[in-house]
């Protein structure tokens, strides 16, 4: 997608008016994440539009940051890959400029990189993303609590900004979370960090039936790895899935293997589609809830 | 939770409830003496730490610059700094909130020995992570927790040093968040970190009240401490904030205050003076980054204050102007390392030299008067240099300080 | 100068005018006040040294032991160890006496150590004897005293040990004992050291006293320390021995209470519980000693225990029945640093750690319950253990101890 | 001199009798030092005979301890090397019966061999000692206040005891120590350890003036080994000199070339013989005090 599509989008308040990301849920979503710029702009740039045409709905693309502290080893080495190849905040909008792809795309980024950019803390980060065409933010380093600046500017250019609801969450926090998310919520399958799992945890069930009441789509992350994993998480009620270390783990093999990044780009595309698959069939498997 | 626009809470959101259970045991416990802890933790900071710590003339830097210079002897705490005072509070606030097991991160180890120590007096089970490069660079310390009975975890990501070490201790609680604690060592980290840990190193300052006032009868004039994260440094200023008290925060000016973007190398350690706002390890404050938010590697010849941000309390105390920010490089401040043990019998730690340093280059023999102190001044010797030896010797060998004593000893 | 037959002045003719200058000045300023010696000196203990350290209850050991222990702790003295009441006291008393330098000999350093810090504090040029083969064992002790300033002087006859530096520092004594003042790094050597060493470490088992009661409304039933020359030995016994109090003096029992005579080698250092009657470095006391004569090599994995002497007050008051004897061999010792390492937070000095083992042998799950402890029991945590840390895990690495922690974290 | 010679001689006060180690103070004196057994027992006895031949009037013979707090290296080497050979009081004993020579013996040695020696302490050391034949006894680590019971023995069994008078020797400890000696006062030149020197000190002066009222002859030691130094010590007023580290030099040197034993004694002969020589040069020097 170019960035001209929604260049010309005049600022408003995102969660009252439809949203790109929250439409992307209308089947059971598949969800894949990347390191923009690992290990290089261009190879990168070929892995996202692989999983564009494996089937992802929507994909959340990491702009690096030096401390990622909720992630696990797999990303933090693509963090680390990504920079080393010269990956900067406005290196990452120029990515997302050059992106030929369809699909709806958040920034996933921590928030010193947002209060950092351009001249207004926040608000500069913002308008760069809106005219790149991002649709969303994902801040893993964000509360709730400390959002209304970031939320206000995202209003304001008429980006959703995505809360993860973690296991622990509940109650007031949990009110005060789903206040102010827009696009999806991110649900955090288990406590800790990211990377891919050979099992699913058990606390997504009661995460999810946690948040039944809340009218925004939910995509459960952290852990996912293989089509089965996507096929049973939607069938427990999320709206879609997360996936991202089992996809940066093909990126660093092939990387570390020198394969051929068309090679990746196929392995990406094929789990993609693995995943995808997962996620409808997972669908089928329960009672399709009425959306309102 | 804000000290102006610092500070914060900027964390994953699978730690805010434990943030919150914190901020609310932090409420109770310390802030209301809820079931005496109050008590207990100054008791056994009295009978395990060793407190109140003196506060001693230094005669012969007194005569060096003709003014009262004092000595807040933090080196002779427990564990060999000031750092067993946060330690010991949180490693109990962990005992009276249930929790199980206790995590942290450590730089130069001093904050790990102190945990190691505090949780081993406290039966806790206790992890450390450490840098893998700090690991070979301070095998005493490593040997002292493995010996205290805490793990010692490597973390062998980015240059293996403090703040690698930070961010895989918060990976390790978003994981363990429900039975484990995480002992921050500093005055930084998410709210209520930087006001609790300020309020359990509090007793510094307490401590140089009613010292100076028995021993002089009046109020220091000046307050000087090295600043890193800034934990001595809040300790030894707290009970000053609203007197007429002069407050100096030493940073580390490592070789040089410039940086080197390309590489993302800043060659010193001084977030206050030069640092900008930013957010890191859950709090904003005054950072060393590059243009892109990206954090710097800082320097220090002390690894303890080799740390690219700062106390946001400190950030906020210096925009205030309540708090005068000031560095001293490598050199000056090994000279003062050198000094202090020549002249007064003390070898401070790489990082309390840095406070003598500043001393020096106000007011030395080639000082450049450029601050009147209100008199008298106390220095917080925060911590003793026992673990610097092999750097300090090492550091020096490969410059030419003029008070630099022979090390020609040794076989072969 | 006695204590019964033990004690005396056995030196060389030339050291007869400055013993004799030294007695009168021990009178004078020491036991008399003179010129408000006593006062200057327990105020620099406070302020430079860190007085009063505190008496802690050991939870740990206390549950473990199902009795009262405590803990005086002098290893958070400054400098890590009791030695520094001593050598600011001598060194003070030299600046009184008008003497224009120091000499000492040192083991493991830790005397030296403390003579250095008392003399740069004092601003005393100091000298300081040491074997060779001390210091190549303890490199960190060496560094210290020369950062501090002190000269250290490798002793290279014999086995280049403390027993050696002993002799040689006599000999720069015999040569400079006119405007130099020798300070004796325990209760051995002739009349008035042992007495006068004694009086500057009694502050412990005054303070002992005063903490008891102030604490518990008691005295302490049994007061437990290691020894090796014995200061700190005395230091924690001198209030008491008038009263009832038990005390008990744990030697290092070695690898064996056996002698090699054909070597000249015991492996242990035993004088009080193996000794026989004899002279050395100055006074007449239990000694470890061939059927000639000539002194015994003596050995202990704590080379701060490692003297094949004892000081005349402690061979008295063993022979009276006042003071029981006990041995505690390397393993046992090295198995009780582990312990109170892991199970107190606290890392002791290899020679505190003999005390401890006691203790395990007497009331441990394996004890042989041979000792009725009366209660409370004061333990004197004569040291820290920073200065063992290589050597302490050298030695677990050589054996099989049950409660050894691993050490695998560092590179290769 | 074999044993027999004095074995049957009762105890008796040497004080208040003739003193065989005074008598030999005639002429001006020359008392030459070695360790006993120094590098071997039958090396060594060569060595003392060399220093009979050559016109030694007492000789100071070593019995090695393993810490000799009052000598310098040379004396501290020897005493290493007698001691690896395997002496013992026991031995050195064996050693003065087996040596072949007319000149008094004064056993030098620490006060713990001789506190340890036997089934009394002191006594039979002592009572071991006047039946071998040693007519004295020098104890650098005895002080006069600690000398009662050693003086004692010697009374017993008719030996003399030595004391030493340093520099700082003076007042009432004189007379203390004046009291006590017998056999001949040791006159130590110079503050600090044994040890030959290139110049002589100029304590001696002052220390022999202080003792001009006492009626017991004083040999000068300490850093004394060319015949020049022996000359102008008497002239000064000694009655003789003793000489240790200039010969155990010779020793020592010749152990470490492995010289022939007999080529080292002819040069401890020869050293021997200047000695004597400059202290018969120095008393003719002086006018010859009146000996009342």
């Amino acid at each position: 997608m170019s960035s001209e599509d929604r260049a010309e989008r005049t600022p408003q308040n995102a969660r009252e008016t439809s949203s790109t990301l929250a439409d992307a849920f209308e089947e059971p979503a598949f969800v894949p994440y990347l390191a923009a710029g690992d290990p290089t702009f261009d190879a990168s740039l070929e892995y996202v539009e692989a999983l564009a045409r494996g089937g992802a709905d929507v994909i959340e693309l990491g702009l690096p940051f030096s401390e990622p502290i909720a992630e696990g080893p797999t990303i933090q080495q693509a963090v680390v890959r990504s920079l080393a190849g010269g990956m900067t905040p406005e290196r990452f909008f120029e990515f997302v400029e050059a992106l030929d792809i369809d699909v709806p795309l958040a920034c996933m980024t921590y928030y010193n990189l947002i209060y950092q950019y351009g001249d207004e803390p926040v608000r500069s980060f913002v308008e760069r993303a809106a005219a790149v065409g991002i649709e969303g933010l994902v801040v893993p380093d964000l509360p709730a609590e400390e959002a209304d600046p970031l939320r206000a500017a995202c209003d304001e250019f008429g980006l959703d900004l995505v809360f993860i609801v973690a296991p622990t969450t509940a109650g007031e926090r949990l009110d005060h979370i789903m206040e102010r998310v827009s696009g999806y919520v991110y649900v955090q399958a288990r406590l800790g960090v990211t990377g891919a799992r050979e099992s699913l945890s058990d606390h997504t069930g009661a995460t999810l039936s946690r948040l039944e009441g809340y009218d925004v789509p939910k995509a459960v992350g952290f852990g996912i790895s293989t089509g089965e994993h996507a096929a049973s998480v939607v069938e427990a009620g999320a709206d879609g899935v997360i996936v991202g270390s089992a996809l940066v783990d093909i990126v660093a093999e092939g990387h570390e293997d020198d394969a051929p990044t068309a090679e990746i780009a196929a392995e990406l595309e094929s789990l993609a589609r693995e995943l995808k698959t997962g996620a409808i069939e997972g669908g089928q498997r329960r009672p399709r809830p009425e959306r309102t | 939770t804000k000290f102006g626009d610092y500070g914060g809470q900027y964390v994953p959101e699978a730690l805010m409830p434990a943030i919150e259970e914190l901020t609310d045991a932090y409420r109770r416990y310390v802030l209301n003496n809820e079931d005496g802890f109050m008590d207990e933790f100054r008791e056994r900071l009295a009978d395990f730490g060793g407190r109140p710590t003196p506060l001693q003339r230094a005669d012969q830097l007194s005569a060096r610059y003709d003014t009262e210079v004092y000595l807040k002897r933090e080196d002779l705490l427990h564990g060999g700094a000031h750092k067993l005072n946060n330690a010991l509070g949180q490693v109990l606030l962990a005992k009276y909130m249930g929790k199980e097991r206790i995590i942290a991160e450590t730089g130069a180890g001093q904050h790990g020995t102190a945990t190691a120590m505090a949780a081993a007096h406290l039966d806790m089970p206790c992890e450390i992570y450490m840098g893998r490069r700090d690991i070979n660079r301070q095998r005493p310390n490593v040997f002292r927790m493995r010996l205290n009975g805490a793990a010692v975890t490597p973390v062998d990501v980015g240059r293996g040093t403090l703040k690698e070490a930070i961010s895989e201790t918060m990976r390790d609680w978003a994981t363990t968040v429900e039975t484990t604690h995480y002992v921050i060592g500093s005055i930084v980290g998410p709210a209520p970190f930087p006001a609790m840990v300020r309020d359990f190193h509090a007793v510094i300052s307490e401590e140089i009240e009613s010292q100076t006032a028995e021993k002089l009868d009046r109020s220091p004039g000046s307050v000087v401490a090295c600043a890193g994260g800034g934990s001595n440094t809040m300790g030894a200023f707290a009970e000053f904030l609203d007197d007429d008290v002069e407050l100096y925060a030493v940073e580390a000016g490592g070789s040089s205050l410039t940086v080197d973007e390309e590489a993302g190398v800043a060659p010193h350690s001084a977030s206050l003076s030069t640092g900008e706002e930013g957010v890191l390890h859950g709090a904003r404050t005054k950072l060393l980054q590059d243009g892109h938010g990206q954090i710097m590697e800082s320097h220090s010849v002390s690894s303890g204050l080799d740390y690219a941000g700062v106390g946001p309390q400190l950030s906020h105390l210096v925009d205030e102007g309540r708090v005068t920010p000031v560095t001293v490089d490598d050199d000056d401040a090994l000279e003062a390392f050198h000094r202090l043990s020549q002249d007064e019998g003390i070898i401070p730690a790489l990082e309390t030299a840095h406070a003598f340093g500043f001393l020096e280059a106000a007011l030395g023999p080639d000082g450049d008067g450029s601050v009147e102190f209100a008199e008298p001044i106390v220095v917080n010797v925060s911590g003793r240099g026992d673990k610097d030896l092999e750097a300090a010797i090492e550091e020096t060998e490969k410059r030419d300080l003029e008070n630099a004593p022979e090390m020609e000893v040794f076989d072969q």
